[in-house]
C-alpha cells in the first residue's frame, strides 16, 4: 500500500460528462477566490464571517452553502430527467447506467443532507434565539464547530466529482449493493464519511438548539408563550437528537464492513442485510419528519402575520407537533413492508403511518382557520404557503395510500413513490425554506426581496413543479420503477418523461428568477430599506429589533408575559421602552478553531476514503489537540461597552 | 450532610456490587434455568440500572422544570421503541426468510430460543 | 436563565451540565442501536464458535467489579472536589485512573486472545457485533481516560475553582454512563451469552 | 384585462386535461389494468382508500380557495376578527372527522394486510405450481422444480393455477414485481421468501425488477406469458427436451454479471439448485 493508499493519478475523471462537471465546478471555486483576493477582502471574510460565533452570521453562511448546494442539486435532477427523457428503445441517452446511478445518488444525499438541513439550520441560527429573546444560543462555539462540519460534509461529498467516483448504490446505499463485494470502488466510502461528518455537526446543533430553547428563553415566556416556529424546532431537534445516533451507528458499521472486512451487512459470513434497512430507515422517517416541522412552523408565522391575525388553535398546534414527532418514531417499516416482514408487524406500522396524517391535518385546517376573518395580503411567502397546500395535501393523500401495506405492494419503488416524497419535500420543506427565507430576509438583511420577481419565481416553480411531478405520478401506475437509466420504447412512456423534463427546465426558470430577484433587490436595496424593523407588520420578538439587528440581539431583556409579545406591545404603544441606562454586554469572541477542527475531520474522512491511514491519524490527532487548545483558552468571551449599545439603540428608536 | 454524600455513593457501590455477583452466580452457580434465569438477570440488571441511576448519576435532583429527567424518559421510550421494534421487525422477516432447515439448526446448535 | 448579569457561575453550570447530560441521552441511543445489532445478529455464527467457548466468565467478572469500583472512586473524587479538598481529588481520580487502565488492559487481551485463536471481527457476523459492541464502549472508556489525562493534571495550575470543579463534575458523569452501559454488556453479552 | 389572463389560464389547463386523459387512454396502466386476482384486489383496496383520502383533501382545497378569495385584504367588506383565535367545536370536528376516517382506513388495512398477505397460499381447487425465482446479475432465473425445466428472462405461466413463487437472489438486493399481476417481493441473497399470485387473464404481462442492483438493473425485466393450461402443458413438453442442460457449473457460469442475456430454457439437472443456491451464503466461512 503506497503512501497514498488507493489514490492515484487515475482517480481523476475520465468520461467527458464527468470531466465537464469537475471542471466547472473548479474553475467556480477558482473564479470565487481570484475575486475575492482581487477585492482584497480575505481580512474581512476571516474576521467577520469564518471565525464568527454570532449565531446570525452562522446562519447566513449556512444559508449561502446550502442555495449552492442546491444549484448542484438541481444540475443533477436535469441530468436525470435530461437521460429519462432521451433513452427509450435504441437511444441511450448521455450517460451510462453507472454514472447515472452516480448522479441519482448524489442527487439524493445532496438535496437532503446539504441542502434541506442546510436551510433549516440557516433559518433556527437566525430567527430562534431572536424569537426567544435570548443573546445568543447555548453553546456559541459548538455552534461553529457544526456548521463547518457540516462544511466539511459539503467539500467531501463535492470531492468526489473531482477525485475518484460517489456512489452508485442510490442515497441510502442500501446493503448488500454497497458492500465491498459489489461496491469496491470509493464511492460508497465518499458517502459514509461525508454523511458522518455532516451528521456529527447535525446532532451537535441539535443538542445545541435543544438546550438553547428550554433554558435560554427571556424570563416570563413560558412554554405556551412561546412562538409555533420555536415549537416546531424544538420538536425537530427532539427528532434530530434521538435520530442521529441511530444513523452514526449504521454508517459505522457499514464502513467497519468495508474498512476492517466485517460481516454486519454482507450477504455471507452471517451478516444480514435487512437488519441496514431497518436501522437506516428507523433514523430515515424521524429525519425527514426534522425537516418538514420547521417548515410547519414557518407556515405557523408567515400565515398568522399576513392574515393580521393571532394563530387559530394554539394549543391544537402545539399538541399537534408533540403527536407527529412521538409518532415519527414508530412508523419506519412503512419503507420496507414488501421485503416480507408478517402481516401483524405490517399491518401495525401500516396504521401508526395513516394516523400521523391526523396532526398534519389539524395543523392545515388551523393554518386555514388562521386565515378566516382575516386581512390576508398575498405577499410573496403566502403564496409559498398556498402553493404548499396545493402540492402537500395532493402528496399526504398518496402517502395515506402507500400507508397500507397491500397497496404499496403494488407502488412501492415506483415513480408514483418517487412523485410522492418530491411532493412532500419540495412542496413542504423547500416552498416552507423558501417562505422563511423571503419572510426574514429583510429582518436579516435590512432590505425586501423585490416581490414582483419573487412571484414570477413561485409561479415557474409551481407550474414546473407540477409539469415535473405528475407524469412521474401516471408512470408509476404504469409500473415504472425508479431509478431506470433507459426503458423499451414499445411501453410509451417517453412522452410522459419529456413533460417531465419540460417540469425541471421551468423549475430551473424559477430558479432563475430567484438569482434575478436576489440581486436586483441587492441593487436596488437603498429604496427598499427597513428601517423600523418591522417590515411585515409582525408580532413576535425578532420585530422589535432594527434590521439588521446588533450583534447582541436585545439591549434590554424585559420580561414576557403575553404570546405574540410585540404586537401586544404595538396594541399598547410602546414598543421601544427606554430604559434608564444601558449596561456593557458580553459576547463571545470570534475564534477561529470551529474551522480547524473541521479542517482535521476532513482530512480523516479523507483518509479513510482512500486508506491513506497517516492522514486519518493526523487528523484526528488534530482534532483532539483543537479540543484541548480550546479548553485551555479562558478569554473567550469579550464586552461590548454600554456607549456602543446606547449608540445603537438611540439610531433604532 | 458530609457524610450523607458519601453514604449514597457506597450504598450504590454495595448494592451493585451485590446485584452482579448476584446475577454471576445465577449464571455461573445455575441457580436457575433457561427463560427463568434470562428473566432474572433482566431483573437484577434493571435494578442496578435504578441504583446507579439515583446514587452515581442523581437522577432526578435537579430543581423544577427537570428537563433532564424528561430528556431520560424520552430517550427511553425511543430506546425500547427501536430495539423492540427491531427485534419484532428482523424476528418476522427471519423467521420467513430462512429456509426451514436453517431454523432447525439455529435451534439446535446455537441454542437459541426461537 | 438570566443572562442579564456576567455570566453567573450557576447558570452556566446549568446550561453546561444539561447539554452534556442530553448529549449521553445521544450516546444511549447509539449503544441501543448496536445492542439491537448484536441481538439479532446473535444466532450468525456460520458454525464457527458461540459464547459458550468463546467467554472466560471469571475474567470478565474481574473486568465488571474493577470498572464498579473505578465508577465509585470517581464519585469520591467529585465529592472531594466539592469540598476543595485538592489532595483527595487527585487520590481518587489517580485511583479511577488505574482502575481504567487496567480494565481496558484486561479488555484488549481478551479481544487479541480471541484474534490469535482464529475468531477475528472477520470470522462471523456474531464475533463482528460483538467486537464493535464491546470495542465502542472501550473506545469511550478510552477517551475518558485521555479526557481525565488532560483534565485533573491541570489542578497544579488552576487549583479547584469553579470551572474545574464543572468540569470534573461532567467528566464523572460520563464515567457512571459508561460503567450503566457495562451492566448491559455484562448481561446482555456474556451472562446471556453463557447462560443455559 | 384580468379576465382575459384568467380565460387563458383556464384554457391551457383544459388542454393540458384533454391531451393528458387522450394519451392515457391508449396507453397500459398496469397497476389500474389488473390481470390477476392479487392484482385486482389490490387495485380495488387503492381506489377504496382515494376516495376515504378525498373526503378530507377536497374540502381543503375548497376551503382554502373560499377563504383566500373572501378574506383577502382589498375586500375590505369582510368581517375582521384579529383576536378569534379558538373554538372547540372547529376543533372537535378536524380532529374527529380525520380520526373517524383513519379508524375505518386502519380496519381496511389490518384486514387487507392479512387477506392479501404475500406468504399466504391462494385457495383455488387447481393444483399450485411452484416456481423458484433468483434474481441475478441482471437477469432473471426461473425454475420449475416440478417440471425440471428452467428458464432465463421470460415466465410462461399457466392461467387460472395458483402460483407458489419462492424467490431469493446470487446478487444484491432486488424486488420480483409483475404490476398486473400482483405485489412485488424482495429478492435477496441467502434469504427465501414467497408470494402467491394467480393469473385470471392470458397475456403477455411486464414484470421487472424493482430495486436497484447495480448497473444492469434497469434491463432487469422479462415477460411473463399467462397461456392456457394446454399450452403450457405443451410448453413444458417442449422444454424438458431442451439441448442445454442446467447444472452447477452452468449455473456458476451463468450467474456472472452479464446484461441482456438472450431469453433461454434449460433442462434442470440439479433438482435441489434452488436450496444450494439460498444456503451458499450459510457455509461456513473459510478460515480467515
Amino acid at each position: 500500500m503506497s503512501v497514498l493508499g488507493k489514490l492515484t493519478l487515475n482517480a481523476l475523471p475520465h468520461d467527458p460528462v464527468t470531466m465537464g462537471g469537475a471542471l466547472s465546478m473548479v474553475a467556480a471555486v477558482a473564479g470565487l477566490v481570484i475575486l475575492i483576493t482581487y477585492l482584497r477582502r480575505w481580512g474581512w471574510l476571516w474576521r467577520e464571517w469564518l471565525t464568527s460565533l454570532d449565531p446570525k452570521k452562522i446562519g447566513v453562511m449556512y444559508l449561502v452553502v446550502a442555495l449552492v448546494m442546491l444549484l448542484r442539486g438541481l444540475a443533477d435532477a436535469l441530468m436525470m430527467r435530461g437521460q429519462q427523457a432521451l433513452s427509450a428503445g435504441s437511444n441511450h441517452g448521455f450517460l451510462s447506467a453507472d454514472h447515472f446511478q452516480q448522479v441519482l445518488s448524489a442527487h439524493g444525499t445532496i438535496m437532503i443532507f446539504f441542502v434541506a438541513m442546510g436551510l433549516m439550520f440557516g433559518l433556527i441560527n437566525l430567527v430562534v434565539p431572536l424569537q426567544i429573546g435570548a443573546r445568543d444560543v447555548a453553546f456559541p462555539f459548538l455552534n461553529s464547530v457544526s456548521f463547518w462540519l457540516y462544511v466539511a460534509g459539503v467539500v467531501l461529498i463535492n470531492l468526489s466529482l473531482v477525485v475518484g467516483e460517489f456512489a452508485a448504490t442510490g442515497w441510502l446505499a442500501y446493503p448488500p449493493l454497497s458492500e465491498l463485494a459489489y461496491s469496491p470502488g470509493v464511492g460508497v466510502d465518499y458517502w459514509i464519511w461525508s454523511l458522518q461528518i455532516a451528521g456529527v455537526g447535525s446532532l451537535l446543533s441539535g443538542i445545541n438548539f435543544f438546550a438553547t430553547i428550554l433554558r435560554l428563553r427571556r424570563v416570563g415566556m413560558t412554554l405556551m408563550k412561546m412562538p409555533l416556529f420555536v415549537w416546531s424546532v424544538l420538536n425537530s431537534m427532539v427528532l434530530v437528537i434521538f435520530a442521529f445516533p441511530i444513523l452514526t451507528a449504521t454508517l459505522g458499521m457499514l464502513a467497519l464492513d468495508r474498512l476492517l472486512g466485517m460481516h454486519f451487512f454482507t450477504a455471507d459470513g452471517g451478516g444480514n442485510p435487512m437488519m441496514y434497512v431497518n436501522l437506516i430507515w428507523a433514523w430515515g422517517h424521524p429525519e425527514v419528519y426534522i425537516l418538514i416541522l420547521p417548515a410547519f412552523g414557518v407556515f405557523s408565522e408567515v400565515v398568522a402575520t399576513f392574515s393580521s391575525k393571532r394563530l387559530f388553535g394554539y394549543t391544537s398546534m402545539v399538541v399537534a407537533l408533540a403527536a407527529i414527532t412521538f409518532l415519527s418514531f414508530l412508523v419506519w417499516l412503512h419503507h420496507f413492508f414488501t421485503m416480507g416482514a408478517g402481516a401483524d408487524v405490517n399491518a401495525f406500522f401500516g396504521i401508526m403511518t395513516m394516523v400521523i396524517a391526523i396532526p398534519t391535518g389539524v395543523k392545515v385546517f388551523n393554518w386555514l382557520f388562521t386565515m378566516y376573518r382575516g386581512r390576508i395580503r398575498l405577499t410573496t411567502p403566502m403564496l409559498w404557503f398556498l402553493g404548499f397546500v396545493a402540492t402537500f395535501t395532493l402528496g399526504g393523500l398518496a402517502g395515506v395510500l402507500m400507508a397500507v401495506p397491500a397497496i404499496d405492494f403494488e407502488l412501492h419503488n415506483s415513480l408514483f413513490l418517487v412523485a410522492h416524497f418530491h411532493t412532500m419535500i419540495v412542496g413542504g420543506v423547500v416552498f416552507g425554506f423558501f417562505a422563511g427565507l423571503t419572510y426574514w430576509f429583510p429582518k436579516v438583511f435590512g432590505f425586501k426581496l423585490n416581490e414582483r420577481l419573487g412571484r414570477y419565481a413561485f409561479w415557474f416553480w409551481l407550474v414546473g413543479f407540477l409539469t415535473a411531478f405528475i407524469p412521474l405520478y401516471i408512470l408509476g401506475i404504469m409500473g415504472a420503477t425508479r431509478r431506470l437509466d433507459h426503458y423499451d420504447a414499445s411501453l410509451g412512456w417517453q412522452g410522459l418523461f419529456i413533460v417531465a423534463a419540460a417540469g425541471i427546465v421551468m423549475i430551473c426558470i424559477g430558479v432563475g428568477f430567484q438569482v434575478l430577484q436576489l440581486a436586483y433587490s441587492i441593487w436596488k436595496r437603498d429604496e427598499n430599506r427597513d428601517t423600523t424593523g418591522d417590515p411585515w407588520d409582525g408580532r413576535t420578538l425578532e420585530w422589535s429589533t432594527s434590521s439588521p439587528p446588533p450583534e447582541y440581539n436585545f439591549a434590554t431583556l424585559p420580561p414576557v408575559n403575553v404570546r405574540d409579545p410585540f404586537w401586544a406591545a404595538k396594541q399598547a404603544g410602546q414598543t421601544h421602552p427606554q430604559p434608564a441606562a444601558y449596561q456593557d454586554i458580553t459576547v463571545p469572541k470570534n475564534s477561529p478553531l470551529g474551522l480547524v477542527i473541521a479542517g482535521f475531520s476532513f482530512l480523516v474522512g479523507f483518509g479513510l476514503i482512500w486508506h491513506i491511514w497517516w492522514l486519518a491519524a493526523v487528523g484526528l490527532l488534530g482534532v483532539i489537540t483543537t479540543i484541548v487548545m480550546r479548553s485551555l483558552d479562558d478569554e473567550t468571551e469579550r464586552i461590548i461597552p454600554s456607549r456602543e449599545v446606547a449608540a445603537h439603540e438611540e439610531a433604532h428608536a | 450532610m458530609k457524610l450523607g454524600r458519601h453514604f449514597t455513593y457506597i450504598v450504590g457501590y454495595v448494592a451493585s456490587m451485590m446485584l452482579t455477583l448476584a446475577a454471576y452466580g445465577a449464571v455461573t452457580g445455575q441457580w436457575l434455568m433457561g427463560r427463568w434465569l434470562i428473566g432474572g438477570l433482566v431483573v437484577l440488571a434493571l435494578v442496578q440500572l435504578v441504583v446507579q441511576l439515583k446514587l452515581f448519576l442523581h437522577l432526578g435532583d435537579e430543581a423544577k422544570p427537570r428537563w433532564q429527567l424528561m430528556a431520560f424518559w424520552f430517550m427511553l421510550l425511543v430506546l425500547i421503541i427501536l430495539v423492540a421494534g427491531s427485534l419484532w421487525i428482523m424476528y418476522s422477516l427471519n423467521y420467513r426468510m430462512t429456509p426451514e432447515q436453517m431454523n432447525q439448526y439455529l435451534i439446535k446448535d446455537e441454542g437459541i430460543h426461537l | 436563565m438570566s443572562q442579564s448579569t456576567t455570566h453567573s457561575t450557576a447558570a452556566l453550570d446549568l446550561k453546561t451540565t444539561f447539554g452534556f447530560w442530553v448529549y449521553l441521552m445521544t450516546d444511549c441511543v447509539l449503544f441501543a442501536t448496536l445492542f439491537a445489532t448484536y441481538a439479532v445478529l446473535r444466532g450468525s455464527t456460520l458454525g464457527g464458535p458461540g459464547p459458550h467457548e468463546l467467554f472466560n466468565m471469571p475474567f470478565v467478572l474481574a473486568e465488571t467489579l474493577i470498572l464498579l469500583t473505578s465508577s465509585f472512586s470517581v464519585g469520591l473524587g467529585v465529592l472531594a472536589a466539592r469540598q476543595g479538598q485538592q489532595a483527595r481529588v487527585l487520590f481518587w481520580f489517580g485511583l479511577t485512573f488505574v482502575l481504567g487502565v487496567a480494565f481496558l488492559a484486561m479488555e484488549l487481551t481478551e479481544f487479541s486472545h480471541l484474534v490469535t485463536e482464529g475468531n477475528s471481527w472477520r470470522r462471523s457476523g456474531f464475533l463482528s457485533a460483538f467486537f464493535t459492541l464491546v470495542g465502542t464502549h472501550g473506545l469511550h472508556i478510552t477517551s475518558g481516560l485521555i479526557w481525565m489525562l488532560l483534565l485533573v493534571p491541570r489542578i497544579f495550575t488552576r487549583g479547584l475553582n469553579a470551572m474545574m470543579v464543572r468540569r470534573l463534575t461532567l467528566l464523572s458523569l460520563f464515567w457512571h454512563f459508561l460503567d450503566v452501559i457495562w451492566i448491559f454488556i455484562f448481561t446482555v453479552v456474556y451472562l446471556f451469552g453463557v447462560a443455559r | 384585462m384580468k379576465w382575459a389572463r384568467r380565460l387563458i389560464i383556464v384554457a391551457v389547463l383544459a388542454i393540458v386535461v384533454v391531451a393528458g386523459l387522450s394519451y392515457l387512454g391508449g396507453h397500459n396502466l398496469a397497476v389500474l389494468n389488473p390481470k390477476g386476482l392479487i392484482a385486482t384486489q389490490e387495485q380495488r383496496l387503492l381506489i377504496i382508500a382515494t376516495l376515504l383520502g378525498l373526503i378530507v383533501v377536497l374540502p381543503v382545497f375548497a376551503l382554502t380557495a373560499g377563504i383566500v378569495w373572501r378574506y383577502r385584504a382589498s375586500n375590505t367588506r369582510a368581517t375582521y376578527q384579529p383576536d378569534w383565535d379558538h373554538n372547540p367545536v372547529l376543533e372537535f370536528i378536524w380532529w374527529g372527522i380525520p380520526c373517524a376516517i383513519i379508524a375505518v382506513l386502519a380496519v381496511i388495512t389490518w384486514t387487507s394486510s392479512h387477506q392479501l398477505d404475500p406468504y399466504r397460499p391462494i385457495s383455488s381447487n387447481v393444483k399450485p405450481l411452484t416456481v423458484q425465482v433468483v434474481a441475478l446479475d441482471w437477469k432473471w432465473l426461473f425454475i420449475y422444480p416440478e417440471q425440471h425445466i428452467a428458464t432465463v428472462n421470460f415466465l410462461p405461466l399457466p392461467v387460472n393455477t395458483p402460483i407458489n413463487f419462492e424467490i431469493t437472489s446470487d446478487a444484491p438486493m432486488n424486488s420480483f414485481w409483475i404490476p398486473q399481476l400482483g405485489g412485488q417481493m424482495y429478492a435477496m441473497p441467502g434469504m427465501s421468501s414467497q408470494l402467491h399470485l394467480l393469473a385470471t387473464t392470458p397475456g403477455v404481462y411486464r414484470g421487472s425488477s424493482a430495486n436497484i442492483s447495480g448497473q444492469g438493473f434497469a434491463g432487469m425485466h422479462f415477460n411473463a406469458q399467462v397461456v392456457g393450461a394446454a399450452d403450457f402443458a405443451t410448453w413444458v413438453k417442449a422444454a424438458q427436451a431442451a439441448p442445454q442442460r442446467l447444472d452447477w457449473n452452468r449455473y456458476t457460469h451463468l450467474s456472472q454479471p452479464s446484461q441482456n442475456n438472450p431469453l433461454a430454457t434449460y433442462q434442470l439437472a440439479a433438482p435441489d439448485l434452488y436450496d444450494t443456491i439460498v444456503m451458499k451464503f450459510m457455509m461456513p466461512m473459510p478460515q480467515s
